[in-house]
């Protein structure tokens, strides 16, 4: 037994030793005297094709080491403005349908000549009905272009060209008040035919298949691990670019982000949790940066269900949301009550729509304060029971991790206590859901909308009714005609109008869909770190980024 | 023996086209396709483009004729989801990772589950046996987030020892492996306490000690290798397991491995992943309950293994 | 002859969930060098208890091996030995056959290797020379081809070659005691005699003492030089195979002699029947343990145990029917009296 | 040893030398009585102190599931954002959720499904396995070949496409759950009793009891399965902690339990964002599954050393 006893204790020994005795020698990352920056990325990247890419990890990428037409930053009143980029100048046509861009002398990475072509190339790639990108839709704008990407039309027909090496042009279909936004959208960065015509369909999935022309270009890319960013010593604005590295890691558990914020393998990170945020805070190692992300989430009716087809039930549910409790509650007091559709920090006519335009609900609330009178109300209407504890509906919810759960046991006891409604809860999958949606297979669901550009036709274009987004039933005739006036309208002060009054529709009349909170985030970043924006749109830029010295 | 081996090479491509069929056409008759991936609702032109460039507008059976055919040539096709990827690609980057993270994490279960097996069978009702059942419990009700999330927070916040994610270094495989083999020290373990107290009781462990052998052989040569049967039974599906890696492991510590690489092809409805994914991963958890049998032969000789049988 | 081991006041017990089973009671007897002692009983009589106590392989966990007890082999007492030194006593200095070959081998061991594991431990041989060892084990006990069988496993062996192979294991290193716990009786009997027969030959050729454990007096005939018959944990009686044969004393001894053909009982055709089951051990009886089971009980029998009458230097007998006040039997076996 | 003898002689009278024959005790009557194998077993199940107390243990979490979600006097659904995140103290005895809800209740609650489903899925994978693996086990050949292969095939399909199609075709409840729990929950207990039906076939009781005239049922049932038994307890306490596991998983699909009804698997896995900042979230699940495990393991090892014949004496 003794000889027995040994060999255990010697087993275990070993298995410990090759375990811990490996590690010697090798260091985790916590460098905080050189020019590098570490941050991470949620999940991998699933395609650097410019005109394939869908994800925001890529767009993450493609604002580090690429260059539209312009680039985006913030002010000092935190809204969003737009930049020159490779463009130096550009001018509109009086009828807002032409806009010409001029380019300024810059390189790619590899030191060959960047011309308007390189931009007329992309598009008409991503156009293509044979690349069969996601995001063409994001081009409609120009003219054509949906007739090229359907094969209605040919490549020529779309309005893009290059004038000459460093003139480009874009002919629209109708005056689209928001097209500046989206010339720093990764859909409008350039691509180089000679690179993608080598690499064919493998362009953008390996690493030497890249190329750059923004501030930092890929050094590395090792596919759901990390990506490696350092300088491009030919971006034409390179005196600016201030670090030399960005490291990136894949980090897809947000324990294990908040862990490694805490002990300085990360030098950024969203925090969404207040217990996190205490910790960070003491730390005093940390500054914040607060701000919207373009998003709204909300609860939407199928307006064709029995129930929710009556007005006056969908405006008791939505105005019984205890929206302020629940950003409190669920959101963990980041998020912000939405009695309106479109989030705040969204700008038209240089203004921002949500200063111009009160929220739609809060009129409703003060209208109805009783939302249970409400619903009685609307069940009469509807010659039901009146009596709401009879009443049982359905709500539809996506998502397979805990948090979807908390989230419908709130709504649930929510409506309980508030309308004394029963919430019976369905969960499936996201295609499922997409399935049942599109089916019109349910009461209520719960979803989600981020916008795209910097424009409220983001959010509102999406409930027109032949926009087959998300089958809810809504029709209003008066709606998709002010969202068909705001597309072709050239004076931004009446696209706001239009704009108001179709929200004012949606929310306040029909009450089609309920808004409940804008999503905002909380960015922890460390104090070494200076000169950071994250605007609404294109995400973080380290462009800007410093390391502030050792002042102390 | 040879010719059982042939035999069994035989029906396991059998048994893959089966389950490669099953998988099609299961898959496809779960609602979602690729587009599901992209978290909103695109417009029609878009999914009509994709569908012709990937085909998925062809009759279904037609689609699966085109995959066998190609599947034949040993072309598992592209990613639907990951533009320009190759399925072929994805597993030779991903497997590797899960493998090394697997075998680690089996080698270190095994012996330690083992070890603490036969240590508590023979202390059995003494302390070393409570302290083995006690980790057995608390390794399965236990989740293994919850284990790995704690070592994660101890040894990479507390004492800054290793990387807390990532994927490069030996230390990044360290707490990795000790939570993935956390749950299954504890499954080795209590099932090699069990079959040593079977085979404690057997005749021929009298006449090994009448024969005078001394205790270390005895347990070494008689118990061992008669006890140790059922727990390849496990190991066999465990190996296997092994490269297709551990879904919430692999998501704590951020590794690009098998696991997460293949849960996420089942939610995006990459349906070319999925397909090759699962044929690789068939594959070789056929392989390896082929090794198993041949394995059950060696150590147990009673269990003949002839192209008859 | 000199007595190679002496056992005395052997006590045993096992604890189960139910209680103490007390299975052997005080038994003592000896050994000498070279010769063959038979123990016969009924199964559950504690005959194997005491055989495998010789060389504790009871398990410790519920046997308890009773104050007093001592198992005297040249001299050292075995029950006080630590398990080191008993590994160095077990099979090189006494040695066991158990009675099914068919479970008593280890199965994933080549019968070759399970031989020699015994020579390569106490013989020090190298795997070649146990090997060489091992082939002439095979050939003494009549295995055919030996260097064929040597490397094949127990379960491509029928139970009576598997008993030979015992029989080699047991005796591979020459032991000088050898305990067969009833080695025949799993095997057809046929197949009995040639192993008897082995074991004898193999004793006389070695000059090894042998301790046979077995349920049949039929077996002992021919075999034994002395046999002690128990019965519930106790010797009830012992002594040289002709005296237990020709004149056995005790009335169990009588029973199992007409219980046997062609022994004791002369017709054939009544083979005798011993009626009932022997006494439960957890509570054993104050008396003579057989009285409930035996056509000569007296009151006495029931209430009070007897002392061992020793008749000639190795005749033996616990029974009150010796005593001087009990009255005359008639000797079912060889029509004598008392 | 003389004198000793001596003494007992003088106490000795005539009449107790009168030959009675066989004692008007009994030789049957000293015996203990017979009794089966199955009161044998639970007789011997009784007086194992640690297996009882197992036993005694697994009725107070029984009962405790059944009862305990009234005790603490708060609903388990009922939302409080007042009181979220607390720690347990006199009120909430093992504090709140981050809804405000009280913990205590919920546990016990959400015993009920655990431990129904942790018992179940057992049972009947358990049960699945054993006739499964049995059969190709014994038969061996051709039919353990298929029957192998089957498993092979259940086993590396996509177990969430299957989970999938289970809930979109038999809807939600206790069925669709248990499909989806044991539809290829069964296999490795399968594989598991093959294994050992291969190693205990080849020994000659089988073919004495074949020699019999045994059935096939009779044997795979009475002589491999019992003689595979400790294999099979020790797999079942794994199992029992593996489907409440599964239950957890399930419902995110929509499968296992309605919100806001919960489970304890539900509340282990929702607890894990809040580990760092509020342990007792994990722990008191954790612990009624431990406990239940643990009772099963030391049951487990009662039964299987009451129920071991090799064991009994």
């Amino acid at each position: 037994m003794e000889r027995f006893k040994k060999l255990v204790t010697l087993g275990i020994s070993i298995a410990v030793l090759f375990l811990f005795g490996a590690c010697g020698g090798e260091k985790s990352g916590v460098e905080t005297d050189k020019n590098e920056v570490n941050t991470y990325l949620g999940s991998g990247i699933k395609t650097l094709d410019i005109s394939k890419a869908t994800d925001a990890n890529a767009s993450f990428i493609f604002t580090q080491v690429m260059e539209g037409l312009t680039r985006v930053s913030v002010d000092e009143r935190g809204q969003d403005i737009i930049l020159p980029g490779l463009a130096e100048s550009w001018e509109t046509s009086e009828d807002g349908l032409v806009w010409t861009f001029y380019l300024r002398d810059s390189k790619w990475w590899d030191g060959s000549e960047l011309t308007a072509e390189d931009f007329v190339y992309s598009i008409k790639r991503t156009l293509d009905p044979a690349t069969a990108s996601q995001y063409a839709f994001i081009l409609s704008p120009i003219k054509n272009a949906m007739e090229y990407n359907s094969g209605k039309a040919k490549a020529d027909d779309v309005g893009v060209a290059a004038l000459d090496e460093k003139t480009l042009q874009f002919t629209l279909k109708s005056p689209t008040g928001y097209f500046l936004d989206l010339t720093y959208y990764k859909t409008l960065h350039p691509q180089r035919r000679d690179v993608v015509e080598k690499y064919g369909d493998r362009y953008g999935a390996t690493m030497e298949s890249l190329i750059a022309n923004g501030p930092f270009v890929v050094k590395e890319w090792i596919p759901n691990n990390k990506v490696t960013l350092v300088k491009n010593e030919n971006y034409w604005d390179k005196d600016n670019v201030r670090i030399d590295q960005v490291n990136v890691q894949v980090v897809q558990d947000t324990n294990a982000q908040m862990n490694m914020l805490l002990n300085g393998q990360l030098d950024i990170a969203g925090v969404s949790k207040q217990e996190w945020v205490k910790k960070f805070e003491e730390t005093g190692r940390f500054n914040v940066v607060k701000g919207y992300t373009a998003g709204s989430n909300y609860t939407f009716f199928n307006l064709d269900d029995g129930i929710f087809k009556n007005d006056k039930i969908r405006k008791a549910f939505s105005l019984s949301i205890t929206r302020e409790d629940m950003g409190d509650v669920i959101f963990k007091g980041i998020f912000e009550s939405a009695y309106g559709w479109v989030p705040p920090k969204i700008q038209i006519a240089g203004k921002e729509f949500r200063s111009e335009v009160p929220e739609p609900l809060k009129q409703l609330k003060d209208e109805s304060p009783d939302p249970r009178e409400l619903l009685a109300e609307g069940l009469r209407e509807l010659g039901m029971d009146e009596n709401p504890e009879n009443l049982r509906v359905s709500y539809l919810n996506t998502g397979t991790n805990d948090w979807s759960r908390t989230f419908f046991e709130y709504i649930q006891q929510m409506w309980k206590k508030t309308l004394g409604v029963e919430i019976e809860g369905i969960f499936v999958e996201w295609p499922v859901f997409q399935k049942m949606i599109d089916e019109k297979d349910y009461q209520l669901a719960g979803m989600a909308w981020i916008g795209d550009y910097n424009d409220p036709s983001t959010f509102l274009d999406i409930w027109k009714s032949d926009a087959g987004i998300y089958n809810t039933g809504f029709k209003n005739d008066r709606y998709d005609e002010l969202i068909e006036m705001a597309g072709v309208e050239v004076d931004q002060e009446k696209r706001l109008e239009y704009f108001r009054e179709a929200e004012n529709i949606l929310l306040y009349e029909e009450s089609a869909i309920a808004p409940s909170l804008y999503r905002k985030r909380n960015t922890f970043i460390s104090k070494r770190l200076g000169g950071i924006t994250i605007p609404l749109f294109g995400g973080m830029d380290y462009k800007t980024v410093y390391i502030v010295e050792d002042e102390d | 023996m040879l010719r059982y081996i042939l035999k069994r090479v035989g029906i396991m491509f059998l048994t893959l086209f089966i389950i490669i069929t099953m998988t099609f056409f299961i898959i496809r008759a779960v609602p979602g396709d690729p587009l599901s991936s992209m978290a909103r609702n695109l417009p029609e032109q878009v999914k009509i483009n994709f569908y012709a460039k990937y085909g998925l507008d062809q009759p279904l059976f037609v689609q699966y004729l085109k995959f066998m055919k190609n599947l034949f040539m040993l072309d598992l096709g592209e990613s639907l989801v990951y533009p320009g990827r190759s399925v072929a690609e994805n597993i030779k980057r991903f497997s590797p990772v899960s493998a090394r993270l697997g075998i680690q994490a089996v080698i270190f279960g095994f012996t330690t589950g083992v070890s603490f097996g036969i240590l508590a069978a023979f202390k059995r009702n003494k302390w070393p046996d409570y302290v083995v059942m006690f980790l057995a419990i608390l390794g399965v009700s236990i989740p293994g987030f919850v284990t790995a999330s704690l070592l994660q927070y101890y040894f990479t916040v507390k004492i800054p020892l290793l990387p807390t994610t990532g994927w490069g270094t030996t230390g990044h495989t360290i707490l990795p492996t000790i939570a993935l083999a956390f749950g299954s020290v504890a499954a080795y373990a209590r099932y090699m306490r069990a079959n040593v107290l079977d085979v404690l009781h057997q005749d021929y462990i009298l006449t090994a000690r009448a024969k005078g052998v001394p205790r270390f052989s005895l347990i070494w040569r008689h118990v061992i290798r008669n006890a140790i049967l059922p727990v390849i039974t496990i190991l066999g599906p465990q190996i296997a397991g092994i490269f297709i890696g551990s879904f919430v492991i692999e998501k704590i510590f951020s590794i690009p491995g098998f696991g997460f690489n293949y849960v996420s092809a089942i939610q995006n409805r990459d349906f070319s992943m999925i397909l090759g994914q699962t044929i690789f991963f068939a594959a070789l958890y056929i392989t390896a309950l082929l090794v198993v049998d041949i394995l059950y032969g060696l150590v147990d000789p009673r269990i003949r293994i002839s192209g008859k049988r | 002859m000199e007595k190679i081991l002496e056992v005395r006041d052997l006590g045993i017990s096992f604890h189960t969930y139910a209680g103490e089973v007390e299975a052997v009671r005080g038994v003592s007897f000896y050994l000498k060098r070279g010769e063959l002692l038979a123990v016969v009983g009924e199964s559950g009589c504690g005959k194997t208890v005491t055989s495998k106590s010789i060389m504790k392989l009871l398990p410790d966990s519920t046997v308890e091996i009773k104050k007093g007890s001592e198992v005297r082999f040249e001299g050292r007492d075995i029950i006080k030995l630590g398990e080191r030194e008993l590994e160095k006593v077990r099979g090189k200095e006494i040695s066991m056959i158990f009675q099914d070959p068919m479970t008593s081998l280890n199965p994933t061991m080549k019968i070759g290797d399970q031989i020699g594991e015994s020579l390569m431990i106490h013989k020090k041989l190298s795997r070649r020379e146990a090997r060489k060892k091992t082939l002439e084990m095979l050939a003494m006990v009549n295995i055919p081809d030996p260097e064929e069988r040597i490397d094949s496993y127990p379960h491509e062996f029928s139970g009576g070659m598997r008993q030979r192979v015992m029989i080699a294991i047991a005796l591979s290193c020459e032991p000088k005691i050898l305990i067969a716990d009833e080695p025949t009786t799993a095997l057809d009997v046929t197949i009995q005699a040639q192993i008897m027969k082995l074991i004898k030959n193999l004793q006389k050729k070695m000059g090894t003492s042998v301790i046979l454990v077995t349920h049949d007096l039929g077996v002992v005939a021919g075999s034994a030089d002395r046999v002690q018959v128990m019965y519930a944990g106790k010797v009830v009686e012992r002594g040289t195979t002709d005296e237990i044969y020709y004149n056995p004393k005790h009335p169990y001894t009588w029973a199992l002699l007409k219980s046997v053909p062609g022994a004791g009982s002369q017709k054939k055709s009544e083979l005798y029947s011993l009626k009932g089951t022997p006494p439960d051990l957890m509570n054993p009886p104050k008396g003579c343990p057989f009285a409930a089971r035996c056509d000569y009980c007296m009151s006495v029998c029931i209430e009070r145990e007897p002392e061992e009458t020793v008749s000639s230097g190795t005749h033996g007998v616990r029974c009150w029917l010796q005593h001087p006040m009990s009255p005359e039997v008639k000797n079912p076996i060889t029509g004598g009296v008392r | 040893m003389k004198s000793n003898e001596t003494d007992k002689t003088v106490q000795l009278t005539p009449d107790m030398f009168v030959i009675e024959g066989c004692s008007t005790i009994g030789a049957e009557e000293i015996n203990r009585p017979e009794i089966t194998y199955w009161e044998d077993a639970w007789r011997r199940l009784k007086k194992n102190r640690v297996a009882f107390g197992a036993l005694l243990l697994l009725i107070f979490l029984l009962v405790m599931t059944a009862t305990g979600e009234y005790m603490g006097g708060y609903s388990h659904e009922v939302t409080d954002s007042a009181i979220r995140n607390m720690w347990p103290d006199k009120t909430h005895w093992f504090g709140t959720d981050e809804l405000g809800r009280d913990l205590f209740s919920r546990v016990w609650r959400g015993g009920r499904v655990s431990m129904l489903m942790g018992l179940l899925g057992a049972t009947i994978s358990t049960f699945i396995g054993c006739i499964y693996g049995g059969v190709a086990g014994y038969y061996g050949g051709r039919t353990d070949n298929i029957m192998m292969r089957i498993i092979e095939i259940l086993t590396t399909i996509p177990y969430l496409m299957v989970v999938i199609l289970i809930s979109l075709y038999f809807g939600k409840g206790i069925f669709p759950l248990i499909l989806a729990m044991t539809a290829t929950g069964w296999c490795g207990m399968a594989r598991l009793v093959r294994g050992q039906i291969l190693q205990v076939k080849e020994q000659e009781y089988v073919t004495a009891a074949i020699a019999l005239g045994a059935g096939p049922w009779r044997i795979i049932t009475r002589h491999l399965l019992t003689n595979t038994l400790s294999i099979i307890i020790v797999s079942i306490t794994f199992d029992i902690p593996r489907f409440i596991f599964a239950e957890a998983f399930l419902s995110y699909i929509g499968l296992g339990v309605q919100a806001p009804d919960t489970s304890w698997g539900a509340l282990a896995s929702a607890s894990q964002q809040n580990l760092m900042f509020y342990p007792y979230q994990l722990f008191f699940p954790a612990l009624m599954i431990a406990l239940t495990m643990l009772s099963f393991t030391l049951l487990g090892d009662g039964l299987r050393d009451a129920l071991d014949p090799k064991l009994r004496q």
